[in-house]
């Protein structure tokens, strides 16, 4: 059989959870400048939530999936403000602000660790096999469906947003240059405020989404947030529809690459990716070299 | 002899041309100032003597004779050149002391490793901060020092490199009048000696009483030259500046 | 009281560990997330030649010493062309290609089993296999590592890093060559750093790949920024702190279930509050 | 001057320091009166987590039964647990302080083999029986003198698999998944041996890292190479994830694992993903009702495994022989090489002259809506 056409879907799939990081990720980058590895435990917490409220307390699911996106959004913009706001006040630098964010990702991990066990857990009601799909004799499932769906419609949405909106403006004003902002009338920490929700928002959808299509366990962000870095730095950091590029792109060059090589060597073969993006291409896809 | 000269010297950015088709010649051992409006080119074109930004096209001869299309910041130093900055670039959370001894001391990574500066390093780095009244601040980081200390001790790291051509990015700006008097000693020091100096000020004051010739720029291109004050007498120099 | 003896071997090893980040991150300027895979290679190095090639520890420390010196000399050749985020992610994606050549070298490392059974050192006919003895032998190479950072800070090049730290563009125009110098002070943290990878490979006995992940990478970057960047000291006494904390949870009675992860908690939060408060750590002497 | 004197100081500390290290490195031991103490060993954070708290409970569920019975010649037991995270630093930590600070006269554990492989030498350098009740590395067999294990070594599981599958399922055309563990690869290099001398091909060979979520690509892989039965290492987590892939992307032959996936949670978490894949597992014997009940007291019935058994058969086995030679280490150990035919609740344990099983049981199981079935 051939297996090209499931090896797609995979890298589909791949490139979907991958993408709703990135936007993330990207969003807050450009107004920040910074790498923020908090919407990796962001990730993890919307699944949790969802976790939580749907399988220990038995809620409606849909309402715990947005629950979860909102949660997960109100962490981030709790970074912010507590934290990643007192340092822009402080004119730190972006090694410091990575620091922080690094100690906020490893402090509520282990909150959740401490919360939940340190246990793998499955969101969805698995006893019933799942519905799945064929095309061209790739399989795929309905929430495999749904999340590259989703990651369509958030990243159109997103540039959407950002293109026709005041509020679109005054973000794309305040990745420019955030004095600038400041200075013709932008409340810059406000929106700052809202991309660290937004971006949150879109990190916790995607570990919700993972903890459907595979599992949650505390220790799932380190994983997502430097994919969602390589995707970035793939496909332009800070600019989100280089991110969106650059997702797809890691998750087919991943998919792809252990068709010749080993399994096992999945995870070398993204980071190896990054560093020779790093040393050759910095700048990405779609930022313009400078 | 010339000390340094441009041909066509190009440099970009984005398109937007900073320094655009530059020839001028500087004569050595002299005081040369260039002026010109904000934005005219002035320190592009020091950066760009100075390798911190990579030329786009044209030609810069050393001393009537070495000819480069292409400028290595860390090369700078066998040219010759060294500068200061408009904006103080100083080792800031180094000790006063150190951020001479860095300019004094090798340079081979490996040499290095094993020298520690000697008391001759350190007699050079007393004389020169003794001349701007830094030796008591020796042991302060640069950080801590006031604006025209730093300032002051920007300049005499400049010196401590014992160059021959010594690019000034607005020496003067900020300073209290005393301090402008040592810089002014500084520099007519360092003309007596033979040095060449290319200095950017916006003070015509200053210009008149330094400089030896003058170089206007206005929007990368070079609007005038000659003597300080035949040119700042100019109808089209003094629109440039009240253009501004 | 062995137990006391053993904390002080893994301090000094983590001191060893902290102390050669600190050149590079303190001294340098360079957030490195990638020591976990020198300190790795290291102990591979001395592990795979002790346990399978029946080398003593002292020609495995060497050849540990120089193979990581090599590799982190390439390592420092590709990472010294990045600054800023860039540096930053590039060392957290090294340490995962490094931790996969680690775990896919099968024939070489023997993969996820580890290397099992490294035999203590000996000299003339002493062994170190008592933990008394193996502490004055961490202590001494702790010493020697000490001594030989601060002979590296306190020279021309030392000075020279601080200014690469400060400002690496002015300090080219002073006729600097910047990227030499970085990739000389990788390579002499990354061989410092196999030192402690061989002490704590011999110490162990057993390694795995598990042990050098960025987490961590992550670990030891906590006890450089707690202690202090830019002071030798700082890293000897972040060390100390790190590594004596748990033990004190232990003691007082923390429960064992939730010890680990409220270790990790604390030192998240140890890291915030540093960043915003203290960003030079403890005693530090620069600030990032 | 003053460089001069630091050096001194920190000369002094050192000494200091090794002075009081030696002169405290005399040890107490055993006083012969009070609680017994013996020491565990497993992981009570980490991923293992779950498989180690259900050793604890086990372990704790003998002990209470000793100490109700009225002890070990009148005295309790007491059981330190400590941490070893399946991480040999955190494993020599707490391997260290049970040696050298709580003076424990026998350890259970470890859990891992890496946490096992890492406290051996401290184990066997104090001369401090340790045994183990599931690591199963083959490595562990020439670990020391004072080392035992209560599980048998990997090297029987994969030749008895390879086996299995030749002889009495017929199929010699294998697809092979496995994860990046000591457990899983070292299986797999037995098994890959073993099939292949027993005249069996390898069709396909992927490997997987042991946190990996997403095999889609690994098991497309191994379906485009036509394999008759599928031979699936791996771990609670990724079992599950695989099992339900292995569904999804439409793998029809049979699925055989390892003893890992003795685990009610992946039988429950991959659902009917699960049904009929088969797996061999140590050990026939079904537990007792009274220990079940015991466990569900604890909390601890959720994830019944063969581990927990084994733990609480060695806790009881120290027991037994403690009532016999008293608490002398060197005697416990050589009454633990006398271990014959013990009747355990887990097994029957025989030791062989490297504290290993003589021989190993397997029994097959496979998974059915949500159960694990006894095949046979």
């Amino acid at each position: 059989m051939d297996i090209i056409p499931q090896i797609i879907v995979n890298s589909l799939i791949a490139g979907s959870i991958y993408s709703l990081v990135t936007l993330g990720f990207n969003l807050v980058y450009g107004a920040t400048r910074f790498v923020n590895m908090v919407p990796g435990v962001l990730a993890a917490i919307g699944g949790y939530t969802v976790y939580y409220l749907f399988n220990q307390l038995g809620s409606n699911l849909y309402l715990s999936i947005i629950a979860g996106i909102l949660i997960a959004g109100i962490f981030g913009y709790l970074s912010d403000h507590l934290v990643f706001r007192k340092l822009r006040r402080n004119k730190a630098s972006n090694l410091v602000s990575f620091v922080a964010s690094l100690g906020i990702f490893t402090m509520l991990q282990a909150v959740i660790s401490i919360l939940f066990t340190s246990q793998f857990q499955s969101i969805l009601d698995v006893t019933q096999s799942p519905t799945t799909y064929e095309i061209f004799g790739a399989t795929f499932t309905w929430i495999q469906g749904l999340i590259f769906i989703t990651a369509i419609v958030a990243f159109i949405g997103l540039a959407l947003v950002l293109k026709k909106t005041g509020f679109g403006k005054a973000v794309r004003a305040v990745s420019d240059d955030e004095e600038v902002s400041k200075i013709i009338g932008i409340n810059t920490d406000k929106i700052i405020s809202w991309i660290f929700f937004i971006g949150s928002c879109l990190a916790g959808l995607s570990g919700i989404f993972i903890g459907f299509d595979t599992g949650i366990r505390p220790t799932m962000g380190l994983v997502i947030v430097l994919e969602g870095a390589t995707a970035s730095i793939i496909g332009g950091i800070g600019n989100i529809y280089g991110g969106f590029l650059g997702a797809f792109l890691l998750g087919f060059v991943e998919n792809f690459g252990i068709l010749k090589i080993s399994g096992e060597w999945k995870p070398a073969i993204s980071f190896g990716l990054l560093v020779l993006f790093l040393l050759f291409k910095p700048e990405g896809i779609m930022n313009k070299k400078k | 002899m010339k000390a340094i000269e441009t041909k066509n010297l190009k440099k970009h950015f984005d398109g937007v041309y900073a320094v655009d088709d530059l020839s001028i010649k500087i004569e050595k051992g002299t005081i040369t100032s260039i002026i010109g409006p904000n934005g005219s080119g002035k320190t592009t074109l020091i950066n760009t003597l100075s390798g911190m930004l990579e030329m786009d096209g044209g030609l810069v001869v050393i001393e009537e004779s070495q000819k480069l299309t292409k400028i290595k910041p860390h090369e700078t130093p066998a040219f010759g050149i060294t500068r200061t900055f408009q904006t103080i670039r100083l080792f800031e959370q180094m000790t006063v002391l150190d951020n001479i001894l860095v300019v004094l001391t090798e340079r081979q990574v490996f040499k290095a490793i094993f020298d520690k500066h000697t008391n001759y390093h350190l007699k050079i780095a007393e004389e020169l901060l003794k001349k701007v009244n830094l030796w008591e601040k020796k042991n302060d980081l640069a950080v801590n020092l006031s604006y025209g200390q730093r300032k002051l001790l920007e300049i005499v790291r400049a010196l401590a490199m014992k160059a021959e051509i010594y690019l000034f990015d607005e020496p003067f700006a900020g300073l209290f009048p005393e301090m402008r008097k040592i810089v002014v000693s500084v520099m007519e020091e360092l003309k007596k000696e033979g040095k060449t100096i290319i200095l950017i000020e916006h003070d015509m004051g200053l210009i008149r009483e330094l400089s030896d010739y003058v170089f206007v720029m206005d929007s990368g291109k070079l609007l005038a030259e000659g003597k300080p004050e035949e040119v700042l007498k100019r109808k089209e120099v003094i629109e440039a500046y009240l253009g501004d | 009281m062995d137990y006391l003896i053993h904390l002080l071997i893994l301090f000094a090893i983590y001191a060893i560990l902290s102390l050669s980040l600190n050149l590079v991150m303190g001294y340098t300027g360079l957030l490195s997330v990638t020591h976990a895979a020198f300190f790795g290679i290291g102990a591979y190095a001395t592990g795979i030649l002790m346990a399978h090639a029946g080398f003593g520890f002292f020609t495995s420390l060497i050849i540990g010493i120089v193979l990581s010196g090599i590799l982190s000399f390439i390592i420092g050749a590709i990472l010294s062309r990045l600054s800023g985020d860039y540096f930053v992610l590039g060392t957290i994606g090294l340490n995962y290609l490094v931790l996969a050549v680690f775990t896919n070298w099968y024939d070489l490392t023997r993969g996820p089993l580890g290397i099992a059974g490294i035999p203590k050192p000996s000299l003339f006919g002493v062994s170190f296999f008592q933990n008394n003895y193996f502490l004055i032998l961490s202590l001494a190479f702790l010493v020697i590592t000490f001594f030989i950072s601060r002979f590296i800070v306190n020279s021309s090049f030392g000075r020279a890093l601080k200014a690469i730290r400060e400002d690496q563009k002015t300090l080219q125009v002073f006729g600097y060559n910047i990227f030499s110098y970085k990739l000389a002070i990788f390579t002499i943290s990354g061989a410092l750093a196999a030192i402690g990878g061989s002490l704590f490979a011999s110490y162990i006995t057993f390694i795995n790949p598990a042990s050098f992940d960025v987490m961590q990478s992550v670990f030891i970057l906590a006890i450089v920024v707690l202690g202090g960047l830019g002071n030798l000291k700082g890293s000897l006494l972040g060390a100390l702190i790190l590594v004596a904390f748990p033990e004190f949870l232990r003691f007082i009675g923390f429960p064992s279930e939730i010890a680990a992860q409220t270790r990790q908690a604390i030192y998240g939060l140890l890291l915030v509050v540093l960043m915003l408060y203290r960003p030079q750590g403890l005693i530090g002497k620069y600030k990032l | 001057m003053s460089k001069t004197v630091k050096i001194i100081i920190w000369l002094i500390v050192i000494v200091v320091v090794i002075a009081i290290g030696v002169s405290l490195s005399k040890k107490g031991g055993d006083t012969g009166t009070g609680p017994i103490k013996i020491g565990f060993v497993g992981p009570l954070t980490g991923d293992a987590a779950g498989i180690g708290e259900n050793l604890r409970a086990a372990v704790e569920v003998a002990r209470d039964e000793i100490n109700t019975a009225g002890g070990v010649k009148g005295r309790q037991i007491e059981v330190i647990f400590e941490d070893g995270q399946c991480d040999p630093k955190a494993a020599v930590n707490a391997g260290n302080k049970l040696v050298s600070v709580d003076k424990v006269v026998a350890i259970v554990g470890g859990l891992c083999s890496s946490e096992t492989l890492a406290i051996t030498p401290i184990a066997e350098q104090a001369k401090i029986p340790l045994v183990s009740p599931a690591s199963t590395n083959p490595k562990i067999t020439e670990a020391g003198d004072y080392i035992f294990r209560f599980v048998p070594s990997d090297l029987f599981q994969g030749k008895f698999a390879a086996e299995y599958l030749l002889k009495t399922m017929k199929k010699d055309k294998v697809g092979i998944l496995y994860c990046l563990s000591d457990w899983c690869t070292g299986i797999e290099s037995v098994f890959k041996q073993n099939f292949v001398d027993g005249g069996g091909k390898i069709v396909a060979e992927e490997g997987y890292q042991q946190d990996s979520r997403d095999l889609r690509s690994q098991i497309t892989k191994v379906k485009a190479a036509n394999p008759d039965i599928v031979y699936f290492l791996g771990y609670s987590d990724a079992s599950i994830v695989g099992l339900k892939q292995l569904q999804e992307l439409g793998v029809k032959v049979p699925i055989f694992g390892g003893d890992a996936w003795d685990d009610v949670k992946i039988a429950e978490g991959a659902g009917k993903a699960a049904n009929d894949a088969m797996f061999s597992v140590t050990a026939a014997k079904e537990y007792a009702q009274s220990f079940v009940d015991a466990m569900k007291a604890k909390n601890a019935d959720k994830e019944l495994n063969t581990y927990s058994g084994r733990g609480y058969d060695i806790l009881k086995v120290f027991a037994d022989i403690m009532g016999r030679v008293g608490v002398d280490s060197t005697k416990i150990k050589v009454e633990l090489y006398k271990v014959k035919d013990y009747q355990g609740i887990a097994d029957t344990y025989t030791l062989d002259e490297k504290g290993d099983l003589s021989s190993a049981n397997y029994s097959i199981k496979k998974f059915q809506n949500g159960k694990i079935i006894l095949v046979q």
